[in-house]
């Protein structure tokens, strides 16, 4: 599904490169954690993934498709087949939580009598099914990156990115995320899990791929947490 | 599009001071450029009425031949038309002028010399030809207002050219304030938008709210302009009539509300162009 | 202070569109209120040439007592001057307006009357004095250039009045573009804002970049103005001098110049107060 | 030092208080780990103490002054006592990484020419010295968050808040980070800790507060993570 070739991405300015001849290959239906230090190019990988940053060197293929050509139109449509929950969150400021979850449904050309199912039904598996008409700024952290989740889960995407979605929860309730994942995952959604989150990987074991300074360092087709 | 329409009201209210200037900006655009507009036309209409006014006279010697005379300032290319004023003719007109004074056969000899009145095709031509009726023998001397007639024309002219060039920079500074407005909008939710981006909406998606927002400032403000400069142009021309009746006022409403008309349609589409060209800028420039 | 003027230089940069706009506008508004002004000042010279001479005549009957009447009229406390002008005189004077054709003893007999000519303290009587003559006996006519005087003097006071209405318009357009410029800024800045006032910055800290910002943004364009229009008034006035050599117009440079500076400092007291008050109410706001 | 009497925080339009009657009481000196579910209220009691919020009822005493009269000038000279990492970084975009740690000895009125020496000594704690005139936004988030850090401690305050100051980081990372936060507080600065890190609540134990939605249910002396 997702094939990196010989990737390097150098940040304009940056003394060292964020990503540095990177060779990865990821298959449909895999579930793949993404581990390393803070720093380490993690963000960066997803990026490049998601075409918000285009590789110095190398090709990212989606599908066997090189991104590189994709403009436009073509980056937007690509965007649609994947769901994904940014390190910061980034939920729409003006929107309730309902609409900013229907966004992608919205996005994707959803007709909008399937909507409140769909987005009600998410949100309850995320347990906040009680604040959809809530502003993103009168929700608490966790909850914001909950409602994140919701977003890029709704759309039942071919693709699912996610940086770092348990960083503001306790492990409890990041347990529930990881089972919906999962679950969404047994569907046949590619996931790419980026995380700190020792507990986490070595709980629910998958591959896992090591990043040390912008070189993949280790890929562990069995899992657990070593830096 | 109920979406978008929402959307371009969150942004109007959350922007209200930027969209307020801007309104207040563009009306005061839009009115003056409609006075200049009116003025022009206006003065189009005196400048015409002066011109056809222009007269040269070349007061003829008593022994000049007259009608030689008139042949050759006939055939001269400026000329439109060119007639003898006896001196006879003269002191009768005069006799009108000052009625109870002089009376006809009131003076024992006429001093009024004959003359030649000629109209030119085109005014500016005026000191060419007086100059050449000069050279003629027989004229005495030649008069057309002297320096007045090409003055006024060309301080007219200046007018307009003022008016106009006003106007234009009134009409940057509407554009300016558009493109500010726009951009303000889109850099207040430049995060908001990248999300978007991310998720996978299109431009014009994104676009949307931003023209819509400055379609309806455009058509807001044209239409406070026109509802202000048609009652008030009516109030100023009924005033001028009884002031100077001689002036040949534009006073034909269909004239001015075509104007008008013309107006919102400006209105509307500066406010939409400009917030298009925007949006699509400083979409780019966010990406 | 080196902080605040980096900051602010930042604030005008990221929102380059937005200063811009409120430069042109400020601009636009200044250099309208610094040629009302100009004109408000030559019109006022107009005005006070036009009052004097405002003359009221009033013919008499060959029955008339002239003395009597002549202090009649001095007595009326709106009268400024009277005196009498003989028949003969009158034929004098008309005789010296068309020389060559009224020449001295040419008639057999003088058709002119005597006339009273008054001159008043306040122009805007006039039409008072006027039906006051008519009722004396021995006046027949009375004459004021009719409805010219009162009609001028009220164009030219609607005219006056109306350059003011602008020119507080547009300062208020200005003060909304300032507003605008001062909120756009802020709330660009809202998180930026909200994090120094979470590590314990005071708000006249906060306020300082956007208070310097819109007295920069004042500055610029009122020197811009200054240097446009002080030029353009003089090249204007030249022109007009050899058009209307009887136009009394304001030609002291002194007079000019002062009028710019005080331009100058109103678009600093507009720039820096309005954004004052600007960045004061939205960082309430933002709180 | 921060005293909590009967507080009580409901939020306008809120169906649930979201700090319900707490009593508390922290020393002078004390390290305090806060932790709770996602929702149950730690941020917010963070922003009581900083007045960025108001108690509906109760009141709030730093130091035995209540918290309730503060105005204007007043608050501001509250908050130049206390060193925060807020749960979203919250750094000034438009300065750099140098910039934005002096920013903390500015307000306070420390002589610019003692800042080069404190601004670089704590980033090299907090591992950015090499980092110091890039801006924020091409940093990494974990990177973003040890700045912020930094920020908090640059300036010795009596009072440190950190919101959830190691979410963003991997273990090793974060362990670092909070031997810098525990050396803080030796010198004598009161440290309020919210935390999901059940790694580093029951590694460096501390006296711990469990919130419950909004109640105080548990104040250990003697720390660990059980919620
Ligand atoms: N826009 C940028 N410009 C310059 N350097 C950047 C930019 N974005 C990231 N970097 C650098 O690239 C490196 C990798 O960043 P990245 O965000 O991918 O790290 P990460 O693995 O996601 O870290 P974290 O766990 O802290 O989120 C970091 O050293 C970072 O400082
Ligand atoms: N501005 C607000 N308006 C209304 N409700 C709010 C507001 N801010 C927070 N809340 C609610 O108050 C509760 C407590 O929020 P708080 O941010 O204190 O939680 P938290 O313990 O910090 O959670 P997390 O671990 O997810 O950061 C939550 O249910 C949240 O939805
Ligand atoms: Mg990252
Ligand atoms: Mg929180």
């Amino acid at each position: 599904m997702i094939q990196l070739r010989h990737v390097t991405l150098e940040y304009p300015g940056a003394a060292q490169a964020a990503l540095d001849d990177i060779n990865l290959h990821i298959l449909k239906g895999e579930f793949v954690y993404l581990i390393g230090h803070s720093g380490a190019g993690k963000s960066s990988l997803m990026n490049l993934i998601l075409k918000r940053e285009t590789p110095s060197r190398g090709e990212v293929y989606l599908s066997g498709e090189s991104l590189r050509k994709y403009r436009g139109g073509r980056v937007a449509l690509h965007r649609r087949r994947i769901g994904m929950v940014f390190q910061d969150n980034l939920l729409l400021q003006n929107l309730s939580v309902f609409d900013n979850v229907a966004f992608a449904l919205r996005v994707i050309g959803v007709p909008q009598r399937e909507w409140a199912a769909r987005v009600l039904s998410v949100l309850a598996q995320v347990g906040l099914e009680s604040r959809q008409s809530a502003l993103p700024r009168q929700l608490s952290l966790g909850e914001q990156q909950r409602v994140a989740l919701a977003r890029a889960v709704v759309s039942d995407p071919p693709l699912l990115l996610l940086d770092e979605p348990t960083g503001n929860l306790d492990p409890d309730t990041s347990g529930e995320i990881i089972r919906l994942v999962q679950s969404t995952n047994l569907r046949g959604t590619t996931v790419v899990f980026a995380t700190h989150a020792r507990e986490v990987v070595e709980q629910f074991r998958h591959r896992t791929l090591t990043l040390r300074r912008g070189k993949l360092v280790r890929d562990d087709p069995f899992g657990g947490y070593a830096l | 599009m109920m979406y978008q329409i929402r959307q371009m009201w969150l942004a109007l209210r959350g922007n209200f001071t930027a969209a307020l200037a801007t309104l207040t900006t563009m009306t005061l655009t839009l009115a003056l450029l409609g006075a200049v507009s009116l003025l022009t036309l206006n003065l189009e209409r005196t400048l015409s009425g002066l011109e056809k006014e222009v007269e040269v006279s070349a007061f003829l010697l008593e022994s000049a031949n007259d009608a030689t005379l008139l042949k050759t300032v006939q055939a001269l290319p400026q000329v439109a038309s060119a007639r003898i004023v006896t001196k006879g003719k003269a002191l009768e007109q005069l006799g009108q002028d000052l009625p109870g004074i002089l009376e006809p056969g009131s003076l024992e000899e006429n001093p009024l010399p004959d003359s030649l009145r000629l109209t030119l095709k085109n005014p500016r031509d005026v000191q060419v030809v007086a100059a050449q009726l000069k050279a003629l023998v027989g004229v005495e001397s030649v008069e057309y207002g002297e320096g007045y007639v090409d003055q006024a024309l060309s301080t007219l002219e200046s007018v307009r050219f003022l008016g106009y060039g006003l106007v234009l920079l009134l009409l940057l500074n509407s554009l300016f304030n558009i493109l500010s407005t726009v951009r303000v909008g889109m850099f207040a939710r430049r995060v908001e938008i990248e999300v978007m981006r991310l998720l996978g909406a299109r431009r014009g998606f994104i676009r949307a709210p931003y023209v819509l927002e400055g379609i309806v400032l455009g058509l807001l403000s044209s239409l406070i302009t026109a509802a202000l400069l048609y009652p008030a142009y009516f109030a100023l021309t009924g005033q001028l009539r009884t002031l100077l009746p001689s002036l040949p006022l534009l006073e034909d409403r269909r004239v001015v509300l075509e104007l008008l008309v013309g107006l919102v349609g400006l209105g509307v589409l500066v406010g939409g162009l400009g917030s298009w060209f925007a949006a699509n800028r400083y979409l780019r420039e966010l990406e």
